[in-house]
């Protein structure tokens, strides 16, 4: 165990500076988007030196309180991988909102989004459940009023919806740790994780199955999932590139590290202890999930609820990436979920871009974009075949071994991934849809776009990456290689780093 | 004349395909001409489709104004060597016809008939005479019908213009009743 | 490690990137695509046979390696494809439709990729770029609104392909634990005594891909629109050199040695083959009856591309040495002169603006050089020896008559007979007739269009004339299946297994009857040229009439009288069953979506009810 | 030596082939004048008509018309030195059938191109019918051919003669019955004799692709059906009759069948092209699968 006590400053600094923004409120408005870009940014930096100079694992200890008996936070590989990729999209929305956050509460709307980073960051960093679940809320609770932002009525209505499911699920969620705790007495994920077959099977079935319906809502699994159509409908442009680029990977992280790390037992293939496989749970959530994800993204009119729907499916293909257990599917998993959150932050972006040039969200409003804006609809174009997991970008590889491990499993996962395939040529359609129509031009001569250097930057770099990935997929795919590992062997990979002289049971 | 043209001659006059341009009465006098009681087809003589492929045009019958456009018409898109049968006396001067205003009495004043058969209607046997008669001219290079079209070209077209101007109509256009109204 | 095989894909790559920047530029772009084309020929010229380089890939959790391999097979595809691509990329330098240049090379990357790979990362890879490639090409079509349904529909087909093909490559890895395919195939080929389901099971998800992209009955419907309304420059590819892929991923995984297992069979062919043979027969049939009563030009020729696939399945399904032999071979004649068709097309599209046949003719005069290529190129596709069509057609008749597949031999035979029907019309339409007043200004293309032209026209005479050339490799591919092949006798020769046929003697043969023809034709009366109105018009004089060009041109309903018989077939719509399944899914979408009630309360309802279900699931389990 | 030998034997196989035709096709208008009960032509009239129309002028509409033509007569020629005549027998190893059927196409391609460049529509529209009647004809005929060739086990017609030789009753005609009457109703379609003769039906469409020929075109349009004659009737000769020991007894079976054709031909109206076509996809089609079926089983 090696003790990196900074490390809690990734928390701590977006924290401080989310509250002290109403200070530099006074001065100017937009300099609180300046500074929360800063503080983003130093998030970035620092988190990216934890993860290219390979400072993990470590553990964050709180007062000098070794876990298990004080709160810690973990830095492991999925955490250090995790926490970059939360930063730096985070770092590129906040480049957007220099653009496209004008009007309102401007300085209000800084410090939710401070929040909202550190809430994910720390949900992603944390070894505590209890914290987790205060994470959770901190994060939640700043993307309810998020998405109320915006002059739209539609955004309260999602704000609303967002706040009454999140509410169930973060209650659910907290009957579950309750849970747990009656019966082992701590709320370190480490020990419990190193003590879960010491509880009564019935209970902790219970107990699994409150957890996973509460972070379920989260995850985006249906049918915790009512929320997301019209929250990300409603949400401006940059919280929705948020939610889908931000929250879902903290929704999911939490997720499966209670699933695998918490409930799991090691093995070739994961299973959870209790009466009832949840890892099987999931696999047929997130299953149904694609399935209506896509079907429902299919039929619609409005590329932004198209893009919701979306992002609802590809979280089940990411948990069902997940569920399978095999390391190379705990892979597939984490790489599809980092792509997913670059290439869907992306093209919220450049909706965000078309609607603040005056362009609709309708499919039909991308007629004869290639014309007014090559750069933009390459974007699209990008982010839309990375989605497809088209080769040359970077959704290929993870869509590749998300196949590739669940036929390795085989069995009934045979049958998921042939749904999920079924589905994703539903994808490729209204995806392919959009694109075909950004490149049919019209026949009356419109204006050109002009894209401004704030959105613009964003947008350029999520291009490149994505790209940079699908043709060098090495570099992420071997930090999703090790994070693979921390979720499939939750023995060495998390419990005994976090505290060395537990009992292996 | 070569003996080349002698021979070329002699098998011209035994194969002489005809186009019938069938105006009037007189197209009821071919079919026995042809069929099985008269049988012309023993002397070479077989009916063709179009004037590209024939060698006689056979006129049989009246012809008014506007048929005669047709007839120069087709007659100029025969190739040569070619002859012309004036069938009837509809051909040779109008026949009952020849106080009418809209039909012409002469043939020959607008393109050379090589041969008239006269009667009306003059009969099968008629027809078979007039082809044994233009045979021999063939075979004696005596018709030369169109030679003599293409060296009095200028008298066969004001002869034609000249009745061809009665087809165009009194008043050509709209403006012009009108304003005499 | 022949690091040589490596440039053949990153060359085209690496002109992709470069074409990709210029693309504003359209002579630059169209130039930089021509030299990298001419630059992966040459760099093609210095890979032989049994070379191979492999390279190793991090991923899936072990270290993968990637081979590139030259067979005997892909060095032939090779040759073929990446000549025609540069003679295609030559003629596009004068070229106005909007094909991208960068596409077209990422396409060649995946081209070469595809048929040297030895492993089905690599394989699917380059399979999936080619896809979305050429989906994107499709787009920059003449009809706009046009193009964008024929790019949707080719890409829900290609990407429904790939999927498919992925599931089998991961099932096959199940099995076997590794990517390559040579090894896969041999393990299959061992299987297939004990479990043949489940190597049907396998290798039909693979044939499902390759059907598709070669537009094999009952998948070819997305052929005619996907050719109809890509990029005029793109077509040709399309339909000569894309077309191949599919045919080439069946012969990778034909010789799995069914006969020797024992298989039961159906007129001397496992009766598999059997039934693929008929898909490839009903091919060609379809692709021709369909052919014939188009209208538009490209969509003509994409069922008569269709349609001769038809022919290259039908005669590799036997998989018998002269099957396999006829296959190939027509394939590549397939490609010269289809090729050289669509590109006589663009020609004359570009020229004429429209692709309809109802609205062109009489071209021939002004289009002398395009006007004889196609000539050349309908009397390739009709079969006519000496040119290089008659040979292969030849041998599938063999092929198929030396198992006594007679029914297929007769519909074979109907397909040709019917696709002299559909070109002759094609002939018609465009070059002879009456020319439109329209086009009295038409001009014939510039000269490099003409290079590119007769250099086809003569390449479809040379490999006609010389068959040899093609014959002799195909010999050696259809040696390293494990078949013995066809006696390989002087250049000229065919050899069948009933007769053989000596080309440059049928070649001589008509050099002299032309020789006394035209003396004769000479030698007779003189004859003068009239202007095309001056015509039989029963007697008409056409100004009276008010005859024009157009009115007297025959083009429209042209086979009026055989749409009446095939009527009984016009009603099964393979197309219509497509578009059901669309139109299915779209519904169940529309009906799902209602689950999103867009209302707080329900969701929270659904969350409970949810967490109710796993509760009860719970307490059972 | 051997090169200018078989150019010898070509051009006499041509010239054969050109006045055998041309007989046949006099012969045959003075048969068809006695069944009309006429006296009919002299049965030279066919030689004095080629000759006159090749004296002709005549017009054309441009290049490709002469050519087409031209290719129209020439291919033919050129596929008929491949025929196995009786004795003479230019190329034996050479001989496939399925080549000179090909061959032949591309006489009737280069007709087409021709008479359609004149640009007239009664043209065009008779090849739409000739090629309408091909695709009728050629399917039964397909089957019988590839019925002889599973039967002989060879494709080539030198072969196939052979394996005839001996007597009446190794004929193809006595081994494969219903195939020859197939044939033999493919053959009348062929031939463009009635009741199949919609391609060139003078009253309907002016002689369908003869309506811009004159002159000498209208000459070679004559020599290529006389060689398409002599052509078709000698394939059938060699699939069914089993050829002939020299050349003589080989045009007079050749004769043979082209006085059926012609006695059919006599007394039949004409179809309607579609109803052409479905009775070739009926009967002979019927026919020939019988004997394809035979053949096979």
């Amino acid at each position: 165990m090696s003790i990196f006590n900074n490390a809690a400053l990734l928390i701590a600094v977006p924290l401080l500076f989310a509250f002290s923004i109403p200070l530099f409120g006074f001065v100017s408005k937009q300099l609180t988007k300046w500074v929360a870009l800063f503080t983003i940014g130093f998030n970035a930096t620092f988190s990216l030196y934890i993860l290219l100079a390979h400072k993990y694992p470590t553990v964050v200890v709180m007062g000098n309180w070794v876990p298990p008996f004080g709160e810690n936070l973990y830095i492991g590989p999925v955490a250090a991988f995790l926490v970059s990729v939360i930063s730096l999209i985070g770092l590129l929305i906040a480049i957007y909102n220099l653009w496209a956050i004008k009007l309102g509460d401007v300085t209000r709307f800084s410090v939710l989004f401070l929040m909202f980073i550190a809430g994910a960051s720390g949900m992603v960093l944390t070894g505590d459940i209890f914290n987790l679940f205060i994470f959770m809320e901190i994060t939640g609770v700043s993307s309810y009023a998020l998405v109320a932002y915006g002059p739209r009525r539609r955004a309260l209505g999602g704000a609303f919806k967002f706040l009454v499911v999140s509410s169930i699920g973060s209650t659910l969620y907290l009957l579950g740790v309750m849970l747990i705790y009656t019966q082992l007495g701590t709320l370190n994920i480490a020990e419990i994780a190193a003590r879960i077959n010491q509880t009564t099977p019935g209970l902790l079935t219970f107990a699994g199955i409150l957890l996973i319906s509460g972070l379920a809502v989260e995850a985006e699994l249906f049918p915790f999932n009512g929320w997301v159509p019209d929250t990300y409908t409603g949400a401006v442009n940059g919280i929705s590139a948020a939610l889908s680029g931000v929250g879902a990977i903290a929704g999911v992280y939490a997720l499966f590290r209670i699933v695998m790390t918490v409930l799991g037992r090691d093995g070739t293939y994961v299973f959870t202890y209790g009466k009832l496989d949840l890892m099987t749970v999931v696999a047929i959530l997130a299953t149904a999930t694609v399935i209506i994800g896509e079907l429902s993204a299919l039929v619609q009119k409005n590329v932004k609820k198209m893009l919701a729907y979306s992002s609802m499916a590809q979280m089940g293909l990411v948990a069902a990436g997940f569920s399978i257990g095999s390391k190379l599917g705990v892979y597939g998993g984490i790489f599809q979920l980092v792509n997913h959150s670059i290439a869907k932050s992306m093209l919220f972006l450049i909706v965000g871009v078309l609607v603040g040039s005056g362009l609709g969200e309708r499919i039909e409003d991308f007629k004869g974009l290639w014309r007014r804006s090559p750069f933009l609809s390459l974007a699209f174009t990008i982010g839309a075949f990375s989605m497809l997991g088209f080769p040359l970008f970077a959704g290929f590889w993870s869509k590749f071994a998300i196949v590739g491990a669940s036929i390795q499993r085989g069995g009934w996962y045979d049958f998921v991934i042939g749904l999920i395939l079924f589905a994703s040529v539903v994808e490729a359609f209204y995806y392919l849809r959009i694109v075909t129509y950004i490149f049919s031009s019209t026949s009356i001569k419109e204006p050109k776009i002009r894209v401004n250097l704030s959105p613009a930057i964003p947008i350029f770099i999520l291009a490149v990456v994505i790209v940079a990935i699908g043709i060098y997929p090495n570099f992420i795919g071997s930090f999703s290689m090790q994070s693979a590992g921390e979720f499939t062997h939750k023995m060495t990979g998390y419990v005994l780093n976090v505290i060395p002289t537990i009992a292996a049971h | 004349m070569s003996e080349w043209d002698e021979l070329v001659n002699y098998f011209r006059g035994r194969s002489m395909w005809m186009l019938h341009y069938c105006t009037g009465c007189g197209a009821i006098e071919l079919p026995p001409t042809m069929t099985s009681r008269w049988d012309m087809e023993r002397f070479g003589i077989i009916p063709m489709a179009t004037p590209r492929q024939a060698d006689i045009l056979l006129i049989t019958g009246y012809l008014s104004i506007k048929t005669l456009k047709r007839v120069v018409y087709t007659y100029e898109q025969m190739s040569a060597p070619k002859w012309v049968l004036g069938f009837g006396s509809c051909t040779i001067n109008g026949g009952i016809y020849w106080d009418s205003y809209g039909v012409i009495q002469n043939l020959d004043k607008y393109i050379p008939v090589d041969l008239y058969i006269a009667g009306c209607m003059p009969r099968p046997e008629a027809i078979l005479d007039a082809f044994g008669k233009l045979k021999k001219m063939v075979q004696k290079g005596e018709a030369k019908g169109y030679e003599k079209y293409i060296k009095n070209y200028d008298w066969y077209k004001a002869n034609q213009d000249r009745v061809f101007r009665r087809t165009e109509p009194v008043l050509r256009k709209a403006e012009e009743v009108t304003k005499s109204a | 490690m022949n690091t040589n095989l490596i440039w053949l894909v990153a060359m085209p790559l690496i002109g992709s990137a470069v074409t990709a920047v210029v693309v504003r530029y359209k002579f630059l772009d169209r130039l930089i695509t021509f030299l990298t084309f001419a630059t992966t020929l040459f760099v093609l010229f210095l890979a032989h046979v049994g070379q191979s380089y492999s390279w190793t890939l991090k991923f899936l959790g072990t270290t993968l390696n990637l081979t590139l391999n030259v067979s005997h097979l892909s060095i032939f595809m090779l040759y073929i494809s990446i000549a025609f691509g540069t003679v295609l990329a030559f003629y596009s330098l004068i070229d106005n439709s909007r094909m991208k240049g960068f596409l077209l090379l990422l396409v060649l990357a995946a081209n070469n990729w595809i048929f040297m790979s030895n492993d089905m990362i690599g394989f699917f890879f380059a399979w999936e770029l080619m896809g979305w490639a050429s989906v994107v090409s499709v787009l920059g079509g003449r009809e706009k609104e046009k193009s964008r349904h024929a790019a949707l529909y080719y890409a829900m087909m290609s990407v429904a392909g790939s999927y498919s093909m992925l599931f089998g490559i991961f099932i096959l890895w199940r099995l076997t634990g590794t990517f390559s395919i040579s090894a896969n195939i041999a393990y299959l080929s061992s299987i297939i005594g004990g479990h043949p389901w489940w190597v049907l099971g396998i290798v039909s998800l693979f044939f499902m891909t390759f059907m598709i992209k070669s537009g094999i009955f009952p998948f070819h419907t997305w052929v005619p629109l996907a050719y109809a309304y890509s990029p005029d420059a793109f077509t040709p590819f399309l339909s000569a050199a894309m077309s191949k892929y599919g045919v080439y991923g069946m012969l990778l995984f034909l010789p799995l040695g069914l006969l020797e297992k024992g298989f039961p069979t159906a007129f001397g062919v496992p009766w598999t083959n059997y039934i693929f043979l008929w898909f490839g027969v009903i091919t060609a049939v379809v692709g021709t009856v369909l052919s014939i009563f188009q209208d538009d030009v490209k969509k003509l020729f994409a069922y008569s591309s269709l349609s001769n696939l038809g022919y290259v399945v039908a005669a590799i399904a036997l998989f018998t040495p002269v099957g396999i032999t006829a296959g190939i071979y027509h394939a590549f004649n397939h490609l010269l002169f289809e090729g050289a068709l669509f590109i006589t097309l663009l020609a004359v599209i570009s020229r004429s603006g429209t692709s309809k046949l109802s609205e062109m003719g009489g071209l021939w005069k002004k289009m002398p050089i395009t006007f004889f290529t196609f000539f050349v190129g309908i009397a390739s596709a009709a079969g006519i020896p000496p040119f290089n069509g008659f040979g292969s057609k030849w041998l599938v008749y063999q092929a198929m008559i030396k198992q006594h597949l007679i029914f297929a031999t007769i519909l074979l035979f109907l397909a040709s007979t019917g696709a002299f029907m559909y070109l002759f019309k094609a002939f018609h339409s465009i070059f002879l007739g009456q020319l439109s007043h329209d086009y009295e200004r038409v001009k014939e293309v510039p000269i490099v269009g003409q290079i590119v032209e007769a250099f086809l026209m003569i390449a479809m005479i040379f490999f006609g004339v010389q068959p040899g050339y093609i014959l002799k490799p195909i010999g050696a591919i259809v040696k390293s299946m494990g078949l013995k092949p066809l006696p390989v006798m002087a250049n000229g020769y065919v050899a069948g297994m009933f007769s053989n046929v000596y080309m440059p003697l049928i070649g001589w043969s008509l050099v002299v009857s032309f020789i006394f023809g035209f003396i004769l034709f000479y030698v007779s009366a003189e004859h003068k040229n009239v202007s095309q109105t001056d015509n039989y018009t029963a007697g008409q004089i056409p100004e009276d009439w008010g005859l024009t060009p157009e009115t007297y041109q025959f083009s429209w309903n042209f086979y009026q009288p055989v749409e009446k018989l095939f009527v009984p077939f016009f009603r099964i719509k393979i197309d219509g069953f497509f578009r059901g399944i669309g139109d299915w899914t779209k519904a169940t979408g529309s009906a799902i979506k209602e689950i999103f009630v867009g209302n707080a309360q329900m969701y929270a309802f659904f969350a409970i009810v949810g967490l109710i279900i796993f509760v009860i699931a719970g307490w059972m389990a | 030596m051997i090169v200018l030998l078989k150019l010898i034997q070509g051009i006499g196989a041509g010239a054969l082939s050109i006045s055998i035709g041309l007989l046949f096709v006099g012969i045959g208008r003075k048969i068809t004048a006695r069944i009309h009960r006429r006296y009919g032509p002299p049965f030279v009239q066919n030689f004095i008509d080629l000759f006159k129309l090749l004296s002709k002028k005549s017009i054309s509409h441009g290049f490709t018309f002469d050519l087409g033509l031209i290719a129209g007569f020439s291919a033919l020629l050129a596929a008929v030195v491949f025929l196995p005549m009786g004795q003479i027998n230019i190329f034996p190893h050479n001989s496939s059938l399925i080549m000179i059927l090909y061959l032949m196409t591309m006489a009737y391609l280069g007709m087409a191109m021709g008479v359609s460049s004149s640009g007239n529509p009664n043209a065009t529209v008779g090849i739409a019918r000739a090629l309408t009647l091909t695709m009728g004809y050629e399917v039964p005929f397909a089957a019988v051919i590839f019925s002889v060739y599973l039967f002989a086990h060879t494709g080539s017609l030198t072969n196939i003669v052979a394996a005839q030789s001996g007597g009446f009753m190794n004929w193809n005609l006595v081994k494969l019955p219903f195939g020859f009457v197939a044939a033999e109703i493919a053959l009348q379609g062929m031939l463009g004799e009635a009741p199949f003769d919609m391609a060139i039906a003078p009253a309907e469409i002016a002689s369908g692709p003869m309506v811009e020929m004159g002159g000498k075109y209208l000459g070679f349009g004559m020599l290529q059906h006389s060689i398409g004659l002599f052509l078709e009737t000698g394939i059938m000769v060699d699939l069914f009759l089993g050829g002939g020991s020299n050349v003589w007894i080989f045009v007079i079976k050749q004769f043979e069948l082209y006085f059926l054709a012609l006695l059919v031909n006599a007394i039949f109206p004409r179809f309607k092209i579609e109803d052409g076509v479905s009775f070739m996809w009926k009967v002979p089609l019927l026919l020939g699968i019988v004997q394809a079926l035979i053949v096979v089983l």
